[in-house]
């Protein structure tokens, strides 16, 4: 029933989506951003395409972290035009896609509020799409447990940190924990916002990306935390938990993984996975993250294969997203002279 | 291992290391571990450009090299001490040593170091 | 006085000998420093190369560390270097210094400590810094990019064990620099101010004690001639004296006895004259 | 009584089903008669306004379903507006057909004293009331599906433009859905005569 009823609020704005997701750059793009010997050559390469506007001011050189900046800038004046004509609930699928800034935005400012950083002067630092209303009022605030009462609590994310994170755990749990705490809830409220209360063609079409981004998430956590002191119960408390994701079994076997075979042997049941890890294990010069980016741009890429569904929006932001980690890395593989990993970059739309 | 990690620390002549230049590499070298904020003072400066003047990049040198008695080492990026020249050139003491490292976004010229600018002159001169 | 620059003597047989301990004293020593300076500066040549070839080196190290980094900004975002900013606390790793002996001269080197992560309890940090701080940026990319965020910290730790070693031998490469300095401006001085000084004072000495001695002869010679004039002088008048005396007493022994005159008298002065030659009471009269 | 008893018995779907069932057999009589008790103008006219509603609705929806895309994939690539607006006219000739049908059916309908008491007047209201149902319906689901084809079709014309042509042909297919209801709209109208003769 979507079909006939979608395009009364959303059709206009998913097929800008789709007009935008034709800016995404291109294999042949690519290849002449490759072909560049500085940076500067990269800026005329860039200004045949949207990304114009935004270079225009940089002074010369062009550096990479101008560039990130530039770049990312693009995306959040994307988001804003978006955002500001989007009806319910497409308003609040894409609030949530803003939401993994925000958590990053509120772990720095957690971070710097433990190292009693003057806390106004961090905003700069952050993610301008993790932005939000509270952030005016940061210069008033000293304190981690005053940041707790006085800011966290009026974001949208205050109900992950009154389920998963007290006043007491700011100072006293590891911040890279608290963060994936965070993301644990947030990913599974999201998953649920799409199977529940949207569903539809957005819940089929989002469920195998969701489920991937969590399976990605319990692998990476497991493999990072080998090695280091935290326990078992720990790790398994940060593994997200979503439908279409890893199953229970191979969940659990991760939980209490003590080494990488352990993990593999885990992976062994997941098709996908094991295929990822095979891949990333055949090709030294290719980690398991590269996999791991690869898969999930395919996964995005057949977003756009379905109509009448927000997957798109979620898809074009992610996409654009390892866009610019994609110009960033070519950028900076020029800078430093590194042509040999030129190859890394993901190809968006072959 | 540990056991002696720990007596070393006892040892009072440990020194830190500052570090002077580009956000990556600052950050690489922060990453490694040598960043220190203990006193509200940091052992490192961000280099922007636009925002960093050169006073500011003077004032942290003077900072690390004269006032500071714990820094040890002082690595700063070859673009960051090109901006101040005069007071790296000038600087002859041994301790803290001052290192320049290559900056991350334009290649290393070994021609401008002012360490190397001497060891260089003295092998000539020795060697002719 | 005739000496120029030499060092204020008095000259004399004293002042010669000590003159020539110091003049010893200060070969010996041009000739130790002048080891010195050659041990020190076999140490320096090699000093130069090395720091060449290091710096080299490390600005590779770097640029591999660098692009490490790259990696990881690459898997797990931008925000990593806010992240890794903003937790800065303590220094877990640091240099320590060691004092080596070259030559006499005291070279600091340096070596890289790291610090345990977790504060032990001796380390007396207060129970409330906790450990998460103190940990900052062990999980760092916990979620994504967790590998390649280690994998560029090791590089880093590699490039920075790298720059310590550079510090080592830049930090002797400025001492060592100065002591051949030092060692040089010695050796010179020694050679070209302080020997001539006291080889032209030993020469103005010996000098010195020709003239007195020769000085000394003439006025011996001079006195010697005085004393032999004087003698004869008085030998002449003591002769005469004699002669008079005798006269005298041929005379009134001559009116006594004889009587007459004074023939025969010279036969009798003879005689007296012996007598006297043989009496030492009457020779200074 | 009884059917409330049924009803409470039973519930939902299966409650109006056993009331159909119970109803039927006995009650057939009575709905012949109430049938016959309206008047075939009524059943002609219903289905002339069904035909042209229906069609005028599937039309409009199908607009506003390819509307929307072509507006919002036209605003990042400009040149797909006006070769797209063939599927805005392929959703605006489905109205289209409904008028025409309307208008032929219309034609069949004329007032003449007791025409409607004739066994034809009885036929030519079922067959105009067929007729109108058949190319309302139709013509809705036509519109519907030209719109969404349409819709499809201006984001692959947005992404690809060579996609343009292939999808159009789909979309044709999709438009004659809606003819051949008008064909045996036609067919069906074209006996009646509810007093539009002489």
């Amino acid at each position: 029933m979507e079909m006939l009823t979608f395009n009364a609020s959303d059709g206009y704005l998913e097929a800008m989506m789709r007009g935008l997701r034709a800016s995404i750059l291109t294999a042949s793009e690519y290849n002449n951003i490759m072909q560049c010997e500085t940076t500067e050559d990269i800026r005329m390469t860039l200004n045949g395409t949207d990304y114009a506007p935004y270079l225009q001011n940089e002074p010369v050189p062009l550096q990479t972290a101008a560039l990130v900046t530039r770049l990312t800038e693009r995306i959040v004046s994307d988001f804003a035009g978006i955002r500001s004509s989007a009806y319910e609930p497409l308003a609040t699928f894409l609030d949530y896609l803003t939401y993994p800034y925000m958590i990053d935005n509120l772990v720095l400012l957690i971070t710097g509020a433990l190292r009693n950083r003057e806390l106004s002067d961090l905003i700069d630092k952050c993610h301008p799409l993790g932005m939000f209303e509270g952030m005016g009022t940061l210069s008033i605030v000293a304190t981690p447990e005053e940041l707790y009462r006085d800011v966290i609590v009026d974001t949208p994310l205050a109900s992950y940190f009154v389920d998963c994170v007290s006043i007491q755990d700011l100072s006293e749990l590891n911040i890279e924990i608290i963060r994936n705490l965070l993301y644990k809830a947030y990913l599974e409220d999201f998953a649920d916002l799409c199977a529940r209360r949207i569903g539809g063609i957005t819940a089929q079409v989002m469920a195998p990306v969701l489920g991937f981004e969590a399976g990605r998430r319990i692998v990476n956590i497991t493999l990072n935390s080998l090695g280091t002191d935290l326990t078992k119960e720990q790790r398994a408390a940060l593994f997200p938990h979503v439908p279409n994701s890893l199953d229970a079994e191979i969940v659990h076997l991760l939980a209490r993984a003590d080494d990488e075979p352990a993990v593999a042997v885990a992976l062994d049941r997941s098709p996908v996975f094991r295929a990822l890890f095979q891949r990333a294990a055949d090709h030294p010069e290719r980690s398991l993250e590269d996999e791991f980016f690869e898969h999930e741009v395919k996964l995005l890429r057949e977003a756009f294969d379905q109509q009448f569904h927000y997957g798109v929006f979620y898809a074009y932001f992610r996409l654009r997203e390892q866009e610019v980690r994609n110009l960033v890395w070519l950028a900076e593989c020029i800078a430093q002279r590194q042509r040999a990993h030129l190859g890394k970059v993901v190809n968006i739309f072959g | 291992m540990s056991a002696t990690i720990s007596r070393g620390l006892d040892r009072p002549h440990e020194w830190l290391m500052a570090v002077i230049g580009d956000e990556d590499t600052v950050t690489g070298f922060l990453l490694a571990g040598i960043g220190d904020a203990s006193g509200g003072a940091h052992n490192f400066l961000v280099v922007r450009r636009g925002s960093t003047s050169d006073e500011d990049i003077a004032d942290a040198f003077r900072r690390f090299t004269a006032a500071r008695a714990d820094v040890g080492i002082v690595l700063i990026t070859q673009s960051a001490a090109n901006r101040i020249r005069h007071l790296v050139s000038e600087y002859r003491q041994a301790m803290p040593a001052v290192l320049e490292i290559p900056s991350k976004d334009e290649p290393y010229d070994a021609a401008q170091d002012s360490t190397l600018q001497r060891v260089r002159a003295l092998l000539g001169i020795r060697e002719r | 006085m005739s000496q120029r620059g030499g060092v204020p003597v008095v000259p004399s047989r004293m002042a010669l000998t000590q003159i020539k301990a110091r003049l010893g004293g200060a070969r010996r020593g041009h000739a130790m420093l002048k080891k010195k300076a050659d041990a020190l500066l076999v140490r320096f040549r090699g000093l130069l190369r090395q720091i060449l070839e290091l710096k080299e080196a490390c600005a590779v190290k770097l640029r591999e560390a660098l692009f490490a980094l790259t990696a990881a900004k690459y898997a797990a975002g931008e925000d990593l270097k806010h992240v890794i900013q903003e937790s800065v606390h303590r220094a877990t790793l640091r240099v320590s210094t060691t004092a080596e002996n070259v030559a006499g001269v005291q070279i600091p080197c340096f070596e890289c400590r790291q610090r345990a992560e977790t504060p032990s309890l001796a380390e007396g940090d207060t129970g409330g810094e906790g450990h998460g701080r103190a940990l900052h940026t062990t999980y760092a990319g916990l979620g994504k990019g967790g590998q390649q965020v280690a994998a560029s910290r090791e590089a880093f730790r590699a490039a920075l064990d790298a720059y310590v070693r550079l510090a080592s031998l830049q930090t002797s490469f400025i001492v060592l620099d100065e002591a051949i300095k030092i060692t040089n401006r010695r050796v010179n001085a020694l050679e070209n101010v302080v020997i001539p000084r006291f080889e032209e004072t030993l020469a103005y000495i010996v000098s010195e004690l020709d003239e007195q001695e020769r000085e000394e002869f003439f006025r011996l010679k001079l006195v010697q001639n005085r004393k032999k004039r004087e003698l004869e002088k008085r030998d002449a008048q003591a002769a005469a004296e004699r002669a008079r005396r005798a006269v005298q007493a041929f005379a009134a022994f001559d009116a006594a006895a004889f009587g007459d005159g004074c023939s025969g008298g010279s036969e009798r002065l003879g005689l007296l004259e012996q007598a006297a030659g043989h009496d030492p009471e009457l020779l200074p009269l | 009584m009884a059917i409330a008893a049924a009803s409470s018995a039973s519930s939902g779907v299966s409650a109006g089903t056993c009331l159909w069932f119970w109803f039927l057999p006995t009650c057939l009589g009575y709905y012949a008669d109430l049938f016959h008790s309206i008047n075939p103008y009524l059943f002609a006219y219903v289905g002339v306004a069904m035909a042209i509603g229906l069609s005028v609705l599937g039309a409009a929806w199908g607009i506003f379903i390819t509307g929307a895309s072509l507006v919002g994939a036209s605003v990042r690539a400009p040149r797909i507006a006006s070769k797209n607006l063939v599927s805005v006219i392929f959703c605006e000739a489905v109205a289209i057909y409904g008028i025409i049908v309307a208008i032929v059916m219309a034609t069949r309908i004329g007032y003449q004293p007791g025409a409607d008491k004739s066994a034809l007047a009885a036929y030519s209201g079922y067959a105009l009331f067929g007729a109108g149902l058949v190319v309302g319906w139709s013509n809705l689901v036509c519109g519907l599906s030209v719109g969404v084809a349409g819709s499809s079709c201006a984001l692959a014309d947005a992404q690809n433009a060579t996609l343009f042509v292939k999808i159009l042909v789909v979309e044709i297919f999709a438009s004659a859905l809606g003819l051949f209801g008008v064909i045996a709209g036609i067919l069906m109208s074209a006996k009646a005569d509810l007093g539009a003769a002489r």
